[in-house]
């Protein structure tokens, strides 16, 4: 069975790679299983400069879900691409960079530092974090804040850019014919919708940050609906995550219209999710009737 | 090398108010030091729990943890039966430092669901000869597990909160008002718990076990940081680089 | 333990109610149990003729939830007052009827048609169903459309207004906003999120509709957030939903700034859960340490 | 009057492919018609799940149920053991109508999991008297099942899908093939089928039971609602006004 796909600056063998920030940068995980078994691999987000992030605690659990609020951080792009990118050519895998900033400026710059390597064959441009309360969430859904970024990082960029849009939209198909018009090579969506969980101890919202992100199976209805709708409207490439746990939730998201997916959550559960995903993905597709991966991708139309 | 295994449970044994003593067999051999934790998956349950390492038993590749009730994951795993799967990822986190010590003396603090780990600690102290001391908080009387076993090892003192069984009070009482000698110590309870003791003995050397909400539990997703102290804009991963930390390594709370 | 609740229009009891729709007009739930223990009831969407609603099927499960296109299928609301409301009059319990339209004069058409009766005390302005092509959505996520109808309808009550919101927009506070200052006595919050599943079998989405409204468990952080949001922007009366199983759950609602509380799905997988919720709320709050239910309200803040 | 139980698992057997047929135990007194249905709850599922009385078993309070693993839930289901609880609503919906009938000949038409409920039927039918004849029609030979119990109650016909047991086809080939005298059909089983029986019968008197996605199952949420023939801007919802209706009253697909 054909499991690859080809997307702008991504040749991969199977659809399926880990979501940003639910992976590191490859290390732990790689102590179970070998990273060449995935599609591609979608690195923690970066920033220009190291970051801390928020107060713990940074996560809650919810019903089929989570609230996450970790607040990027990171150790900055220059030390991302020094000291974690290396480890990862062990592997003959793709690498994404997740791009994430507060100011135009921020992103530009961090563009700019991935120019400079070849160990990432493809940048998503995160201007859906949440959990910053800085730019993240506003870029993320203001169509014109969502265009400028876009088309300033597309002019800096020598990779191929795709943006990750926010669920936390009245219009999604409107951001998304946004940041295409602005350049983007191809679409990620959808990023976590924000939420909040009460601690009735002590009073207080459980998450430091008050508010978090959901993931996880809760949302998988949103982002099929999304990534239905935006299919509907653009033929362009789209990476498609929010909740997948299994080879049939893939393949409802090709269906959807993804061409290929990321698998976010599903790995602190699980974390050889994703190898046995691949593993079960040719079966699924044959049981369904696919012969290939890029067979499904848009069926559901 | 971190997997993920499906247990056996080999028994389960309510030991005290709302608390749980498992006790879980491999398939393969183990190599689990006192400090570490696993990571439980409890079906229909987003995400994991970590739970510490109460005692090891090398021979028949079984291993025992101490839960208490918190909320519905530790209630579902108490409901697990003889014969059931636990799934868990393990050996996680670091562990406290045994061989590297040169130590006679040890003081060993503990309080509530923070005492399991200590047990195997203390074991593993006494197998090297070291002295053990060790001063036990509980909530109150019900809540006691695991005295008996704690004075095999050595002097053992018991608070409760609220003075139902042994010294009341807290465990920082007790090492104020007895007179002990160690030359370190090894502590885990609850965050207040531990910001008392690290504060009462900062001139001395010290580990501390911390807990913290985890996503992954293996050092991908940052979401069980806590800040240094002598520059605390840096953090360290609970789940990784701890849960064992050197006493003055880390800003509480 | 005092659970009762003074709302604008309402002395409730209690502040637990079913939530719209996921009880129709209340007689086959009173098979279960006496609604005198209800704080409220609140009917199924009227419209102002007979509505079929959409092709079937019209619900899906959903991982802690559930997909609805039901398209407000009602008798109308001459109908409605004529044959439904009079079974309720064998309670002790008061009324909110939900009031739905395709256009501002439909939506007025049917408030006015509930001015004359006594069997309802307060109406809810339903400007949020995901489910009808015309209108519905739309006023529900465009501000001014909101303001514009709840004025309408408000001018043309003369019972006091509840508007329900619809979560799938970008600034709720905004929406939250706008109507109250168009005069809404109250807000009820959320309405479902737009979802899809597809069904794998025949490719195609399974509900028939497409896409459906998503509700339950699921979607309970995003109602806390939104509440919680808006409790801070305004001092108004919120009837919250959105996920509710347990008294814990209403404790989270009460605590992130819903006076009162409704729900919905959960009644489908327990018939009983409204009444064991209301017997089991005193002893929640105690536990917690509150003394009334209006001693919780706002305070997690 | 409805309402909501725990039921006991009695038995629970595989009867055929991914069949199974599971007894339940009452508390109270049953009052169960052929047609009617109860609603499920199955852990960890939000929605409920619809199935047939498939017997009863007045005298100590039983009955019986027999359910095809179709998805998630029945397959959880079918992993239920003897003792465990069943919560169900239950009666639901409308039965055939055997006591306003005054026939002396009837048909049952089925279709896979469409089998069950009219076993029940049957058997009231020949309880009064009524001459039954069964055509059923199963996917394949490793799907049949309750075969035997059909030939007790009269003349069966069987035919799969595939030819893999008796004969080869569809139940209507059956019906059209052989000559079957009867007053009133009764029919159950996945809506093309129905279909094509009820264009088949046009001009006779017959019954069918329909299914449809649910939520509530008692009929507050309008989710599985049917077109009237005569008026098809109307409908009724096929969890309180049926699953059994006339075979002319409604729009099929
Ligand atoms: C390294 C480590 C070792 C631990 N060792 C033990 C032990 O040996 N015995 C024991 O009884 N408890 C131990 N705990 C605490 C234990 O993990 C929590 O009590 C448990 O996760 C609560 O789960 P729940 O489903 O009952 O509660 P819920 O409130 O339903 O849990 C919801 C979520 O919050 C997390 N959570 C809630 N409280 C804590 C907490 N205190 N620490 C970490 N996560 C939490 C849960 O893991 C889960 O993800 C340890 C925690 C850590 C971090
Ligand atoms: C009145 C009635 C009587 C029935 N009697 C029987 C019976 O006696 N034996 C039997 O094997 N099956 C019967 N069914 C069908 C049975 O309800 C479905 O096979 C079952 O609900 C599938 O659940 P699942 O968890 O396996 O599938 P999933 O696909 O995981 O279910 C997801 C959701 O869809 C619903 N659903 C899926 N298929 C159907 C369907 N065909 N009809 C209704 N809801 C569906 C489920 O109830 C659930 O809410 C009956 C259906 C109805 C409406
Ligand atoms: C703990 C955590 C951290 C995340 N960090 C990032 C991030 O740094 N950048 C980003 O674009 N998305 C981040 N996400 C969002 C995921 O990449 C993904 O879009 C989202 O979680 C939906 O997928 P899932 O349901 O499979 O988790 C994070 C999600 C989680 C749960
Ligand atoms: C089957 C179904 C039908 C509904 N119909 C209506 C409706 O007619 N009018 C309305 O305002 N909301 C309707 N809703 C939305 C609910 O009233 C409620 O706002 C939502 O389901 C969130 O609450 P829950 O998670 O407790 O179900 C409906 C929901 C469901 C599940
Ligand atoms: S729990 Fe994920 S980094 Fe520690
Ligand atoms: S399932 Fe709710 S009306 Fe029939």
């Amino acid at each position: 069975m054909n499991l690859a796909v080809s997307l702008p600056g991504l040749e991969l063998k199977n659809p399926v790679m880990p979501a940003s920030g639910c992976f590191g940068f490859g290390k732990e995980y790689s102590q179970f299983y070998s990273l060449d078994k995935l599609g591609a691999v979608i690195i923690k987000a970066a920033t220009e400069h190291e970051r801390y992030g928020n107060q713990t605690p940074r996560v809650a659990e919810t019903a089929s879900g989570m609230l996450n609020a970790i607040g990027l951080q990171n150790p900055g792009a220059e030390q991302i691409i020094k000291q974690e990118l290396p480890y990862l050519k062990n592997y003959r895998v793709p690498v994404i960079a997740n791009v994430a900033g507060s100011t135009i400026e921020e992103y530009v710059t961090v563009t700019k530092a991935f120019n400079h390597t070849n160990d990432v064959s493809a940048l998503e441009l995160n201007i859906s974090c949440p959990n910053v309360k800085e730019g993240g969430v506003l870029f993320g859904t203001d169509p014109e804040l969502a265009a400028e970024v876009t088309y300033q990082v597309k002019n800096a960029s020598n990779h191929p850019v795709y943006v990750k849009l926010s669920p936390n939209v009245t219009d999604i198909v409107g951001m998304a014919k946004a940041v295409v018009n602005a350049g983007a090579d191809g679409l990620s969506m959808i990023n976590t919708l924000t939420g909040m969980k009460m601690h009735l101890k002590s009073r207080k919202p459980l998450i430091a940050n008050k508010t978090g992100g959901l993931s996880g199976p809760a949302i998988k209805p949103i982002a099929i609906r999304m990534i239905y709708e935006v299919r509907q409207a653009l033929d362009v490439p789209i990476i498609g995550m929010g909740g997948i746990m299994t080879s049939e939730d893939v393949l409802e998201f090709l269906l959807a219209g993804a061409n290929a997916v990321a698998v976010g959550t599903a790995n602190f559960q699980n974390p050889l999710v994703c190898p046995e995903i691949i593993e079960e993905l040719p079966s699924t597709l044959k049981q369904y009737g696919f012969n290939s991966v890029q067979d499904a991708i848009g069926k559901g139309h | 090398m971190i997997n993920k295994q499906a247990l056996k449970v080999l028994s389960i044994k309510n030991i005290a108010y709302q608390t749980y003593e498992m006790v879980l067999k491999s398939d393969t051999e183990l190599n689990l030091k006192p400090g570490q934790f696993i990571h439980i998956a409890v079906k229909g349950f987003m995400l994991r729990r970590p739970i510490s390492i109460a005692d090891v038993n090398e021979i028949d590749r079984s291993f025992t943890v101490i839960f208490k009730i918190f909320g519905d994951g530790t209630e579902a795993l108490s409901n697990y039966h003889v014969g059931a799967e636990v799934d868990a990822l393990m050996p996680l986190g670091t562990s406290y430092p045994i061989e590297s010590l040169n130590i006679k003396q040890a003081l060993l603090v503990g309080g509530g669901i923070g005492i399991p780990p200590l047990y195997y600690l203390g074991k593993k102290l006494k197998e090297k000869g070291v002295e053990v001391t060790s001063v036990l908080g509980y909530q109150s009387k019900e809540h006691v597990f695991y005295e008996d076993k704690f004075r095999e090892l050595g002097e053992t003192f018991v608070t409760t909160d609220d003075g139902s069984y042994g010294h009341s009070g807290f465990v920082t009482d007790v090492i104020r008002d007895s007179n002990l000698s160690f030359e370190t110590y090894f502590s885990c309870g609850p965050t207040p718990m531990l910001q008392a003791v690290t504060s009462l003995l900062k001139d001395e050397n010290g580990y501390i076990s911390l807990e913290e909400r985890m996503g992954c539990g293996v050092g991908t997703c940052y979401a069980c940081v806590i800040p240094l102290k002598n520059n605390p804009n840096k953090s360290k991963k609970i789940c990784k680089d701890g849960p064992v930390f050197d006493a003055n390594e880390v800003l509480l709370g």
